[in-house]
């Protein structure tokens, strides 16, 4: 059995284990140690496992496949550095040029399979699978390492929870403050199911197992952001969240059932059924393997969209139903040609990406993550920095090979409005999570923005080095936030010394996420190496397309307020005056069990970005997995007829490369220095600035409206409508109904008096009648004899005398 | 006017006799020496029925009663026998023949068991009730 | 009689009337000198009885006149009246009983047609006017006002009428062997010797006969069944309170139903005037013919006849003064327990009698005694032909045939 | 006063009568008498008329119920002497044994033992006479009316007497009816009455044993009862007729008389 169909179980393993601990602390959670204090015992043990078992992956998947140094440089051809990967159930790529450009023809290599068949009828099927490649497996290792280190974090952090609490930010009406029992096992419970939820993103084979995890994901969010949903804060925030990644969910339903109404399949690599038939994934479909990967409106789309020329041909051949079915296969050329299916294309990719906008807090989006803030600090710093927000990103790489250079185009802008917004929030927030919330929505515009240029490698690159220090930044303000009891900046000041190892990783958490580096010695911080290859793919994009440059300034611009930021954050906590004295002596230098996690990313958010000189580096594993067919340059055919997505190596080449590290040490170096001269040499006064531009201040102070924009345009019109819905419902259906009993109780009224008077009347009446007829009658009988004898006497004459009368022919006769 | 006067004597001055008797110019001068024709019979019958029929309405007592039960049934037998008789017809005429005596016969005899159960009831009411005055037995009156 | 007075030219209504009257007369007559005779009879017999002598001395040698001072005390007595008596009811009372008896001599038969008047029903009409009777008694009792008087007319008239019952069963066999009720039909049925009484007719009839006598002693209220005048209990029974003429009316009514029963006795099963031996018929005489041979046939029926029931009345007296009296209950049961079953197995008996035995015993020996039967039952067409036809009713339907003498 | 006396007369004048003629010749035809003569037959008749609707009339006026009875008794007489007239000879001698001599015997008989004093004669209220008075009279018309407005029946009776015979009349009682053949009659002659005549036995039985069973001597529960009624009778009681000593138990205002019961 070689390591390389151990994959699968590996990973499958690996994925599963947080679940095992989710289920143990479920229903084992209380009685888990005193007070549950045992429950994150077994969630760190279950996500260190899978953090093993991931590392044994990478280690088998780098001894399969050696990871060698992509031409890093200047020369433009790339060279298959892929030797024919043979998946376990993978098909060896036809390798043969055929295209034009020397398009990366050979398949990157991938292993793909199902698990466990959900549902299987005709050409749909449902199931459980896995689609492994190098992406995936660095994913596996990024996402357990954070975890852990986030656990370890987690169980100092949250002892408060062991015991009873009394939450201070719950107000009870009787004016108290809630008293409530600790809820330690809970926080690991949903921590568990968190992980679990991710990794399946991570690992899912087709669409449908993305969507399922990525619901799971956003309920996981949805526990960890509402954990303390005592406070009416955090319930809302949970919420919003919530609502906000389903209004995204729905784009992406549109997404999905495109593509499974059109080509019948979501998954992502093709699989060979059992009787050896051959069921197309939906790359080969987007990007047939014969034509050089070239990418075109895959043929059931445009059977979907050219329906009634079908179903013309189709009647033409009522007769032989099989010759209809050739004829319509042939024309099916012709039809691609005219355009159908190009618009359903689009539509599918932007469908996906609009997942990926709720999921990663892009541009209409993104107010739901300044808010999850609300959650507890190792949440925020997991899933809220790292992996959750992540996923969307991910997705758009995993699903780059569908999207059309239009789609690519929608993202990039997406991903710079994103950018320009949240950095220019951040430069006016006080609280030190929002700060790091909105940079993380701006990094998260960084990566859009990439993939959308083309720059498929910057994007993800800059997606994992971006976890490691956007992790450790959040769990130092934990700590911070720890030891002051206080989230708001104001308050803070001159902690460097109180606090020396959460300020000195802090730091390296700075620099990195400010890209600092040697611009021509290339040498730097992970974020260095990512946020420059960004900015090369940028102006790279934007040389080839003059009139989209705004892109290019907009990542320029956006390093530079990002290094302002970071350094007011770091200048205004640690260095200067402590502004508030209680706070000062109050603060203290976190437990152990806080500062190994962070010493441990810090020195990751330093080394993620190298390479070492065997070629050994995130980039060129990453380079591995990109998807056939997305290394050349794409021409934009449909809607923005005249865009070139160059290809990305093209980037490399030196000039764009120096260029573009230039403009990024410089503007990081603006940045910091301007930081510097207001908040530690004091010589602007930012209260002077922002008096000076009063209301951009107070427009960026109130995070540009867009919460009471979004209240202004959805909720009100909502709530308005449902008032007036309500009010119609009251007023008049209610009312007509009203008028309706109203009207029966006068009908049942009236017939209730007819009933009374007119048939008890006549009933009683003829009893009655009866009654007292017989009474009077009875008087006759008196009981006396001889009145009898005279009756009958007098009868009988009266008789006769009648019959005289009557029929007195007769008598005489 | 004899037959008559022998029938206005017998009833008690006090009963107005109906004028509507004005029928005597149809027995002739002398009923001593005429034949009884069947009118005759009748007349006694109609009376004694009457004389009946008064008595039962009249007496207070039981046996007052029962008398004039014994009345009726005479009245009704005389009436009988006056048509069975072929002598008290002109000759010829159709009569009752022997089925009138039979009857009468038979109306004795059943007065003789009627008169036997009624008087069986009366001593016994006699007994219950120390006193035969019907109109103190009403008390089956409505 | 009437024949002879319209001989004489007086009109047809008063000859009839005359005729009635003279009969009446004599048959009034016989009642007052048997009561005469019977009420010396008596005395002298219930002397005898008890072994004494009697009157002796009112009128010669045996007392004979005895009965004529009875009557001369009686008539100077004055007839009192009780003070609660209801005076119509207690004057009418001996009346009512007297007529009774005497009215029922107008069917009793002396002779061959010797008869007040020849009923067709006279058997049923004697027993019937015997039956009134009982008013007399009753009357008496009540209108007396007093209570012993009323008890002893209650008990007289229940045991009155109901051995009138048996009585009339036994008087019912006669007629069924005559054939009719006609008094002096049956009479000349039991001509001839003296076999030919119905007496010796079967011995059913014979057993009738000791029943009709005693049943005959009960409804006269005589010897052991005499309770009304039960001295020891109720004095002198209903006629207590009489007293003078109206009590020897009760009597000379009480002699003649004596008389009355015996002689009925006498024509039923004792062959009327009929002699034991037929003396007329042996000399030649029959009552059809000259006048003087009918009136000498008649004589010797009559003295036959009144002989007979003298010694009727004498066997009564002579019951009396022997058998003690009865109580209430013994003469009850006597008469439903005794007398009439008795005579209605004898009146069954002589019935299937008739139906083997027609001719008696020995054929020949007596007269047949069914021979004679109404017209009807021989004429044409058996049983229902006799009649003439219905269509001159008219025609007078001589139903007796008279029988070959 | 002699009312039985009359009627005893009657008898023989009709028997007189007849039976004279009987004697004779067969049936002399009434007819045939002398006009001049005063016709027995009628006469009688007149006589008997007389006497039941006398008497009748007297049950009907007297107070007294022993009166009564014995007007009954005269009346019931007479109409047995009416059905000697009319030529039913049995039915008149079944009229006196049965009806008279039994019948009437038992209503005396119960006269006798509820007459007691108080209630021996109850005068009925004046209105009630007037009321049977007026029913009376009015019933008495309308058979009057009736029967005399049928000319058929006024015409004078042939007066006929045959020597009447009960045998027919037996015979009919059997079943066989000899006067009136089927062969004669249009009709096919009339029935006999033998189930008729069963039956009447039967019924007799019956209500002898009823009759016997209703009277049959019970133990008097209100042995003072009459003392009860005696005081409670209404007032318009005649001068009580001291009947008698009721079993009341007063002093008998009985019998005076010394007269011994006779020697008898």
């Amino acid at each position: 059995m070689d390591l390389e169909s151990l994959l699968p179980t590996l990973l499958g393993l690996a994925w599963l284990l947080p679940l095992a601990s989710f289920v143990i602390i479920l229903f084992a959670g209380p009685r888990l140690g005193d007070h549950g204090k045992g429950a994150a015992g077994v969630a760190t043990a279950a996500i260190v496992g899978s953090f093993v078992l991931s590392l044994v992956a990478f280690v088998s998947w780098v001894a399969e496949h050696p990871v060698r140094a992509v031409a890093h440089g200047d020369h433009g051809e790339a060279h298959a550095s892929a030797d024919p990967a043979h998946g376990a159930t993978g098909h060896a790529p036809a390798e043969e040029h055929g295209h034009g450009e020397t398009g990366h023809a050979a398949a990157p290599p991938h292993s793909s399979g199902d698990w466990y068949t959900l549902y299987e009828g005709g050409r749909l099927k449902l199931s459980i699978g896995w689609y492994i490649d190098a992406l995936t497996v660095l994913m596996f290792v990024m996402i357990t390492f954070i975890a852990t280190c986030i656990h370890v974090y987690a169980s100092g952090y949250m002892h408060d929870e062991l015991h009873d609490i009394t939450d201070h930010e719950v107000h009870l009406s009787d004016g108290g403050h809630l008293h409530r029992p600790g809820r330690f096992h809970r926080f690991f419970q949903a921590l568990s199911l968190f992980c679990f939820s991710m990794l399946g993103i991570v690992i899912a084979g087709n669409l449908a197992m993305v969507f399922i995890f990525w619901e799971l994901v956003g309920i996981c969010s949805w526990f960890l952001i509402g954990f303390y949903y005592e406070r009416k804060s955090a319930s809302n925030a949970a919420n919003k969240a919530f609502i906000v990644n389903r209004i995204g969910d729905f784009g992406m339903l549109i997404g999905l059932m495109a593509l499974w109404g059109a080509l019948g399949t979501l998954h992502f690599a093709d699989s060979t059924g059992a009787d050896g038939h051959v069921r197309q994934g939906l790359f080969s479909q987007v990007r047939p393997p014969d034509t050089g990967h070239f990418q075109r409106v895959p043929d059931g789309l445009v059977k979907f969209s050219a329906a009634d020329r079908v179903a013309a041909v189709l009647k033409e051949h009522a007769d032989d139903p099989r010759a209809g079915v050739e004829k319509v296969e042939a024309k099916v050329e012709d039809w691609r040609d005219e355009g159908y299916g190009r618009w359903l294309l689009l539509i599918a990719g932007l469908g996906i990406f609009c997942g990926c906008v709720g999921k990663s807090a892009q541009f209409p989006l993104f107010v739901w993550l300044p808010d999850a803030m609300e959650g507890p600090t190792p949440v925020s710093a997991l899933v809220h920095s790292a992996t959750m927000v992540a996923a969307g990103v991910y997705l758009v790489g995993r699903f780059y090979p569908v999207l059309t250079p239009d789609a690519l185009l929608v993202i990039a802008y997406v991903g710079a409005i994103t950018l320009f917004i949240s950095a220019t929030i951040a430069l006016v927030a006080n609280d030190i999570k929002r700060v790091l919330a909105y940079s993380t929505v701006s990094q998260l515009g960084y990566m859009m923005l990439a993939l959308g240029v083309g720059g498929w490698l910057a994007g993800l690159f800059h997606l994992v080095t971006h976890a490691f220090f956007k992790s450790l930044l959040f769990l130092c303000s934990g700590s911070v936030i720890h030891a002051c009891h206080t989230n708001d900046m104001r308050k803070m000041g001159g902690l460097a010394k109180v606090m020396p190892w959460t300020s000195g990783t802090m730091l390296v958490g700075c620099l990195a996420i400010i890209g600092a580096g040697v611009p021509f010695l290339d040498i730097g911080l992970s974020g260095y190496y990512s946020k420059d290859s960004i900015l090369a793919q940028a102006l790279l994009f934007s040389r080839e397309n003059p009139s989209h440059s705004i892109l290019f300034y907009a990542v320029a611009g956006g390093a530079m307020l990002t290094a302002f930021y970071m350094f007011r954050l770091w200048f205004m906590t640690f260095a200067g005056e402590p502004r508030d004295h209680h706070v000062h002596e109050h603060a203290h230098e976190s437990p152990p069990v806080m500062v190994y996690p962070l010493v441990a990313l810090a020195i990751l958010a330093v080394v993620s970005g190298w390479t070492l000189p065997g070629g050994f580096g995130i980039a060129n594993m990453l380079e591995q997995a990109r998807p056939a067919g997305t290394g050349e340059t794409e021409l934009g055919r449909f809607l923005f007829s005249g865009l070139v997505v160059p290809a990305e190596h093209e980037s490399h080449a030196h000039d764009i490369h120096v260029t573009a590290s230039l403009v990024a040490f410089a503007t990081a170096a603006t940045g910091v220095l301007l930081a510097a001269a207001m908040y530690v040499w004091r010589v602007i006064s930012p209260a002077a600035v922002a008096a000076a531009v009063k209301p951009v201040y107070t427009f960026l102070a109130n995070r540009w409206y867009f919460d009471e924009i979004y209240r202004f345009l959805f909720v009100l019109p909502v709530l308005g409508f449902s008032r007036l819905v309500s009010g119609v419902d009251k007023g008049l259906i209610d009312r007509f109904i009203e008028g309706l009993a109203w009207g029966a109780k006068q009908v049942a009224g009236f017939d209730a008096w007819i009933d009374r008077t007119l048939i008890d009347g006549l009933v009683n009446g003829t009893a009655n009648a009866t009654w007292n007829a017989g009474y009077e009658l009875k008087k006759v009988q008196t009981g006396q004899l001889r009145q009898y004898v005279m009756f009958i006497a007098l009868g009988t004459v009266a008789i006769f005398v009648l019959a005289g009368l009557l029929f007195r022919s007769s008598i005489a006769g | 006017m004899m037959v008559f006067g022998v029938t206005c004597a017998c009833l008690p001055s006090a009963i107005p006799l109906p004028p509507c008797l004005g029928i005597v110019p149809l027995f002739g001068a002398n009923p001593f020496t005429d034949p009884i024709g069947l009118i005759h019979y009748l007349i006694v019958g109609a009376v004694l029925f009457t004389a009946g029929v008064a008595c039962m309405a009249l007496k207070r007592n039981a046996l007052g009663i029962l008398m004039g039960i014994e009345l009726v049934l005479n009245g009704a037998n005389i009436n009988f026998v006056a048509f069975s008789s072929p002598y008290l017809r002109a000759e010829g005429t159709p009569t009752l023949g022997l089925d009138g005596q039979v009857v009468a016969l038979f109306v004795i005899l059943l007065a003789a068991a009627e008169a036997a159960v009624a008087l069986a009831i009366t001593l016994n009411f006699y007994n219950n009730h120390a006193t035969v005055d019907v109109d103190r037995a009403d008390d089956l009156k409505g | 009689m009437a024949d002879f007075l319209i001989g004489l030219g007086l009109p047809g209504w008063i000859a009839w009337s005359i005729a009635a009257l003279v009969a009446a007369v004599l048959l009034l007559n016989v009642i007052a000198g048997g009561a005469l005779v019977f009420i010396w009879a008596e005395r002298k017999i219930a002397a005898r009885i008890q072994d004494r002598l009697g009157p002796t001395r009112t009128g010669g040698r045996f007392g004979w006149l005895q009965s004529l001072a009875d009557g001369i005390k009686l008539l100077a007595k004055e007839d009192l009246m009780p003070e609660g008596a209801d005076g119509l009811l207690f004057r009418l009372a001996p009346y009512v009983s007297f007529c009774a008896s005497f009215c029922a001599f107008i069917a009793l038969p002396f002779a061959f047609d010797v008869v007040g008047q020849r009923l067709n029903v006279g058997v049923f009409f004697v027993v019937a006017v015997l039956g009134l009777e009982v008013f007399g008694v009753i009357l008496a009792g009540y209108a007396s006002a007093s209570k012993w008087s009323l008890f002893g007319a209650m008990r007289e008239a229940a045991q009155v009428v109901s051995y009138e019952v048996p009585l009339g069963m036994c008087v019912v066999v006669p007629v069924m062997l005559a054939g009719t009720m006609d008094l002096v039909t049956i009479g000349e049925k039991q001509a001839g010797w003296m076999s030919n009484w119905y007496l010796f007719h079967d011995p059913f009839t014979f057993v009738i006969f000791w029943v009709y006598v005693t049943c005959a002693v009960a409804s006269v209220n005589r010897a052991p069944f005499d309770l009304a005048e039960a001295e020891s209990e109720l004095v002198a029974g209903f006629h207590t309170e009489y007293s003078g003429l109206r009590w020897s009316f009760f009597f000379m009514a009480e002699y003649g139903s004596m008389f009355l029963v015996s002689a009925l006795a006498a024509v039923l099963f004792l062959g009327g005037w009929n002699g034991p031996v037929p003396v007329a018929r042996l000399l030649g005489f029959s009552d059809g013919t000259g006048d003087t041979a009918a009136y000498a046939v008649r004589l010797l029926g009559i003295a036959n006849l009144i002989g007979k029931a003298t010694f009727g009345v004498l066997l009564m007296m002579w019951i009396r003064w022997t058998l003690p009296r009865l109580r209430i209950d013994q003469v009850m049961t006597t008469c439903l327990k005794y007398c009439t079953p008795i005579a209605a197995a004898m009146f069954a008996g002589v019935m299937l009698w008739q139906l083997f035995l027609p001719g008696g015993l020995v054929p020949g020996w007596g007269r047949p005694a069914g021979e004679i039967r109404e017209g009807w039952l021989e004429g044409p067409g058996g049983l229902s032909g006799g009649i003439r036809s219905a269509a001159d009713p008219a025609a007078p339907v001589d139903l007796v045939k008279r029988s070959p003498r | 006063m002699t009312g039985m006396l009359d009627m005893d007369i009657s008898f023989l004048t009709h028997a007189v009568g007849p039976a004279m003629a009987h004697l004779s010749a067969p049936g002399l035809p009434l007819a045939a008498l002398p006009v001049a003569g005063i016709n027995w037959h009628s006469v009688l008749f007149l006589l008997f008329a007389a006497l039941a609707c006398g008497f009748a009339v007297g049950v009907v006026a007297a107070d007294n119920v022993v009166r009564m009875a014995l007007y009954l008794v005269f009346s019931l007489g007479a109409t047995a002497g009416l059905f000697f007239l009319a030529g039913a000879e049995f039915i008149g001698a079944m009229q006196l044994m049965i009806y008279v001599g039994g019948t009437l015997v038992l209503l005396v008989f119960g006269v006798m033992l509820t007459a007691q004093a108080p209630l021996v004669s109850i005068k009925p209220s004046a209105s009630d006479r007037t009321l049977a008075a007026v029913a009376g009279a009015s019933l008495l018309a309308l058979l009057l009316t009736a029967s005399l407005s049928v000319d058929a029946w006024l015409k004078p009776g042939s007066a006929v007497v045959p020597a009447p015979s009960a045998t027919p009349l037996g015979m009919a009682l059997v079943g066989v009816r000899v006067d009136d053949p089927p062969s004669a009659s249009p009709a096919g002659g009339r029935t006999g009455y033998m189930l008729p005549f069963e039956i009447v036995s039967v019924h007799l039985l019956v209500v002898l044993v009823g009759a016997a069973y209703l009277a049959r001597a019970k133990r008097r529960r209100t042995p003072r009862a009459l003392d009860a009624v005696a005081a409670a009778m209404p007032v318009d009681v005649e001068s009580p007729v001291a009947v008698g000593s009721a079993p009341v138990g007063r002093t008998s205002g009985g019998s005076k008389s010394a007269l011994v019961g006779g020697g008898r």
